[in-house]
């Protein structure tokens, strides 16, 4: 049913429709109303499950990991400094192949401290073996956390998955979405089946060490999991539509490519803007659209490549800066249509909350037509 | 797309105010979109919220620069300049104040209509918070959202006796700018 | 006499902790109190390397290993989904004593308070030993490891033992209890006590390390006793934040226990420390009346 | 062998790995003097020494490391470290 809510809000009822049994989280600026959320329904019976509330996010994580090797679907929420620092057990996590989602609502890495929106904290984690999908809007960060349960426990699958929208742009807007009700959502997640689990009836001992005989071997099978990953979220997004409506099933989502010779490449609530600046732009004559990366983990090369093999120019959007290098989608992107004869231009914007206007957009487009790029876009020259 | 922008003091309730207009909005039949200015103010600081209004689902993100409507829940705020800019034109003002709107220095173009809402607070709700008096205000001033939907959303946000005196609040203002109007 | 399992231990042997390990005896002990319906969380550290090298584990129960420093925040995520499930399994934490003293005090101060109903083990072998004997929190006076090196300007460790003990008793933990390798059915029944008893419990089991403290393998048990005859260690339990039992001795000095080991050997050679000695021979005193472990002879009461 | 999902094992695994070729002393139990006190088998870190149907000890010598911790305690003295080779 189509109902006005915030977005931290819509992101609770989604949460509590996949039936957590356990959430442990800590609160920070801009999650927090997710949180408080979540508690209050455990406090009314609304959710059957334990929450706890814990120490730090390290420790918010840490429950969490110890909750999905008992067996239990479990549940946490944080940003920035917070899942900086979950650092260490993202990457146990996901080593030791337990399933669970975790929201995050995206938000800048001090200093300077900063509560405001961009993608540092969950890029910085890019490589931990997580997959990571990126929301437009409350509708889709609503309908994703249903999806990467349903991938996150795949026995082919089997690693934790980030839900990541945008602190503040979504997390704290009232907009409509479109709720499932509880027994539409059992109908397409099913109840956690561990692939295995700490259970005295059938004995396991789970985080051994690996020597470099194993170690190796162990984290191919990872990558193998993650490359699964892709495949699986593209059908749980494809069976998400025919229950739904609403359709995933792609790790990317192109706009208005017909026919382009620029394409805009973004991830997360600056898609909307730019769709209203693409509309403004193809209005005026201008031959622009947008690829929408919806998954940065596993990162979708292939569908990039099919998407754009007929543009001449690509600018890429990024909310992120890896320091000593450029934003992190440009180098993956750069890379991915390496030899392809497509001229690839990276902007850093919107660091920090600073806002993204569609006529930025367009400016990124005239800048990136003119073979101008890599750079910081928007820099207040002023103050430098 | 309309829309609008509100202009506050921290603790006067424009987050809600924005929010509780989305969702009137939204149940007067169309897409809607509630956002603050997301900050770190405190009590008595400036503060704007921001509200789209559609027909088809909002994409955009960014702040609202061009708005269309303006609600002013201080006079005060106006001498610290900013509360008038990029309003479009023909856009129109709500401005709480016991002064006419001739009184009020608005650039060209700009309909203002200005409402003693701290009065009304005072007399309805025994407080002076004023952003459900605003809210009918603008309901009446723009047709944007509708006095039933208003009510339903006040309702669904107030407990019995507080939604009681804050519809009465809106309702009384709505009367007060529909018949100015 | 403790009952004699020698052909189903649930901790198995092919371990490769050093010969004499007083932590392997510490792993045996706690598994043959807590039986099969148990499940341990472990933290990095010696314990956790000798005994699960992939795939040779060497325990016969549930058993996981995440991180150094966050075993009690697994162990809370545990026991939150087993009570959801309905489940009956104990869970038992079992980490040396810099994951406990040091770098994991944030998660276990947080597990105490919460209460969850876990029984936290800290074997203490008093240093990092997994990395090759670096000082923690635990590490006594005086003690030289390779981060606190007696040298011409120091004696070894500069600060006595955290009192740790204590410090989760002040967390409201309902049952707290010291005990050693050295007195095993103790140890054993401490170990069932706590797991019994509802809410966070702590248990810290004194585990002398042949290697990292400097003696013969063969005398692992003997040098745990004498830290308990010399009063350096007090076996005590504390129900409810009150000690209600400690170990009495005949006490001896504490020469007898610093000179057994290498860690202390700069106490006595080239030349006597005898100032020094006299220090860590009032911490024992100090033990002794605090835990009134002095057993008195019928003349010395007239 | 397949790698198990997460780096995982189940039980048993452990004694494929021999520790007693660690050994350099070896203990060597005399039945006749063994008072039958299960010390030994108690306090060893490895779980080796085994009770026999008279209700004595013997050690497993594919894990026995040879610390002497059983010789060391036995009240009886009835175990004897002796040198593997010499």
């Amino acid at each position: 049913m189509l109902k006005i809510t915030e977005g931290s809000y819509a992101v609770a009822e989604a949460v509590k429709l996949c039936r957590p049994q356990v959430i442990a989280a800590y609160p920070i600026t801009p999650q927090t109303h997710i949180v408080e959320a979540l508690a209050e329904m455990v406090a009314n019976c609304e959710i059957d499950g334990e929450y706890i509330t814990v120490e730090s996010e390290f420790s918010a994580l840490s429950a969490c990991l110890g909750a999905s090797a008992a067996g239990s679907r479990a549940y946490s929420a944080t940003t920035s400094q917070g899942l900086a620092l979950m650092f260490e057990v993202c990457f146990n996590m996901a080593g030791l192949r337990l399933p669970m989602v975790m929201t995050i609502a995206n938000r800048a890495l001090g200093a300077p401290l900063s509560i405001w929106n961009d993608h540092q904290d969950t890029i910085s984690l890019r490589d931990s073996g997580w997959f990571q999908l990126y929301a437009e809007d409350n509708q889709e960060a609503t309908d994703l956390h249903f999806i990467a349960y349903k991938v996150s426990e795949d026995h082919n699958v089997l690693l934790p998955g980030m839900v990541c929208f945008d602190g503040f742009i979504l997390s704290h807007t009232y907009e409509p979405v479109d709720m499932p009700v509880q027994e539409e959502v059992d109908g397409y997640l099913p109840p956690f089946t561990p692939y295995h689990r700490l259970d005295a009836g059938d004995p396991i001992s789970m985080g051994m060490y690996a020597t470099p005989e194993y170690y190796m071997e162990f984290r191919y099978q990872i990558q193998q999991a993650m490359e699964q990953a892709g495949k699986t979220l593209v059908a749980a997004g494809k069976e998400f539509s025919e229950h739904f409506g609403r359709d995933y099933g792609s790790l990317v989502e192109g706009y208005r490519l017909d026919g382009a010779d620029t394409a805009l490449i973004a991830m997360g609530s600056v898609c909307g803007t730019i769709k209203d600046a693409v509309d403004e732009m193809r209005d005026a004559g201008r031959k622009v659209g947008l690829l929408k990366l919806r998954a940065f983990r596993p990162f979708p090369e292939r569908e990039i490549v099919a998407a754009l093999n007929n543009v001449n120019t690509v600018a890429v959007l990024d909310k992120n800066i890896s320091l000593g290098n450029s934003g992190a989608a440009g180098t993956e992107v750069k890379a991915a249509l390496a030899g392809s004869g497509i001229t690839v231009l990276d902007y850093v914007i919107g660091l920090g909350g600073r806002d993204v206007r569609k006529r930025d957009i367009a400016r990124v487009v005239d800048l990136a037509e003119k073979g101008e790029g890599d750079m910081f876009y928007g820099l207040r020259t002023e103050v430098l | 797309m309309r829309e609008l922008r509100i202009h506050g003091r921290g603790g006067q309730g424009s987050v809600t105010a924005a929010e509780l207009i989305a969702v009137a909005a939204f149940e007067s039949g169309v897409y809607s979109q509630a956002f603050p200015a997301f900050g770190v103010e405190r009590r008595g600081a400036p503060v704007q919220a921001f509200v789209r209004f559609s027909d088809g689902r909002v994409r955009l993100r960014s702040q609202i620069y061009e708005p269309d409507y303006v609600i002013v829940q201080d006079s005060s705020l106006i001498r610290n300049g900013g509360v008038f800019d990029g309003m479009k034109e023909g856009g129109i003002a709500i401005i709480n104040t016991e002064k006419p709107p001739s009184d009020i220095e608005a650039p060209a173009g700009v309909k203002v209509i200005t409402i003693d809402a701290t009065s009304l607070a005072l007399e309805v709700l025994g407080v002076p918070i004023t952003n459900t008096t605003l809210m009918g205000a603008f309901a009446a001033a723009t047709g944007e959202i509708r006095m039933d939907a208003l009510e339903k959303a006040l309702r669904e946000r107030f407990r019995a006796d507080l939604a009681d005196k804050n519809v009465t609040a809106a309702r009384r203002a709505f009367e007060m700018v529909g018949g100015a109007a | 006499m403790m009952q004699v399992e020698g052909k189903c231990e649930l901790f198995e042997a092919g371990h490769r902790a050093c010969a004499g390990c007083g932590p392997a005896l510490a792993a045996r002990l706690i598994l043959k109190a807590a039986g099969e319906n148990t499940i341990v969380v472990a933290s990095t550290g010696c314990m956790e390397v000798f005994s699960t090298p992939y795939p040779e584990t060497a325990w016969g129960v549930p058993w996981i290993h995440s991180l150094f420093e966050n075993a009690a925040a697994v162990a809370s995520g545990i026991e939150a989904a087993i009570k959801q499930q309905g489940r009956s399994e104990k869970v038992i934490c079992v980490c040396g004593d810099g994951a406990t003293f040091d770098i994991g005090m944030l998660c276990i101060s947080g597990a105490f308070e919460r209460n969850h109903d876990i029984t936290y083990i800290c074997y203490d072998n008093e240093a990092y030993m997994n990395t090759g004997i670096q000082r923690s929190g635990a590490t006594p006076l005086d003690a030289s490891t390779t981060t606190s090196p007696a040298g011409k300007c120091s004696l070894g460790n500069k600060r006595p033992k955290k009192d740790l003990p204590r410090i989760l008793a002040a967390h409201g933990a309902p049952y707290v209890a010291t005990a050693s390798i050295s007195y095993p059915a103790d140890f054993v029944k401490k170990v069932e006590r706590a797991i019994n008893t509802p809410g966070a419990c702590y248990i810290q089991v004194h585990a002398p390390c042949c290697t990292g403290w400097g003696f013969d393998p063969g005398q692992t048990i003997a040098i745990g006793k004498l830290a308990i005859e010399t009063g350096l260690w007090v076996n005590y339990e504390m129900v409810d934040g009150v000690v209600a039992k400690a170990k009495k001795v005949r006490r001896k000095p504490v020469e007898e226990y610093l000179k057994a080991q290498k860690r202390f050997q700069h106490l006595f050679k080239p030349t006597p420390k005898t100032e020094e000695i006299a220090k860590i021979q009032a911490m024992a005193d100090a033990n002794a009346t605090a835990y009134n472990i002095d057993i008195k002879l019928k003349q010395e009461r007239q | 062998m397949p790698l198990t999902i997460g780096c995982a094992a189940r039980p048993g695994k452990a004694r494929r790995n021999l520790t007693g070729s660690w050994r350099v002393f070896r203990p060597v139990f005399r039945p006749e003097e063994c008072t039958k006190c299960g010390l030994c088998a108690t306090v060893c870190p490895e779980g080796c020494v085994i009770e026999t149907e008279e209700g004595t000890f013997i050690p497993d010598y594919d894990y026995c490391k040879g610390c002497g911790l059983c010789a060391e305690e036995c009240p009886a003295k009835a175990i004897e470290m002796v040198q593997e080779e010499k």
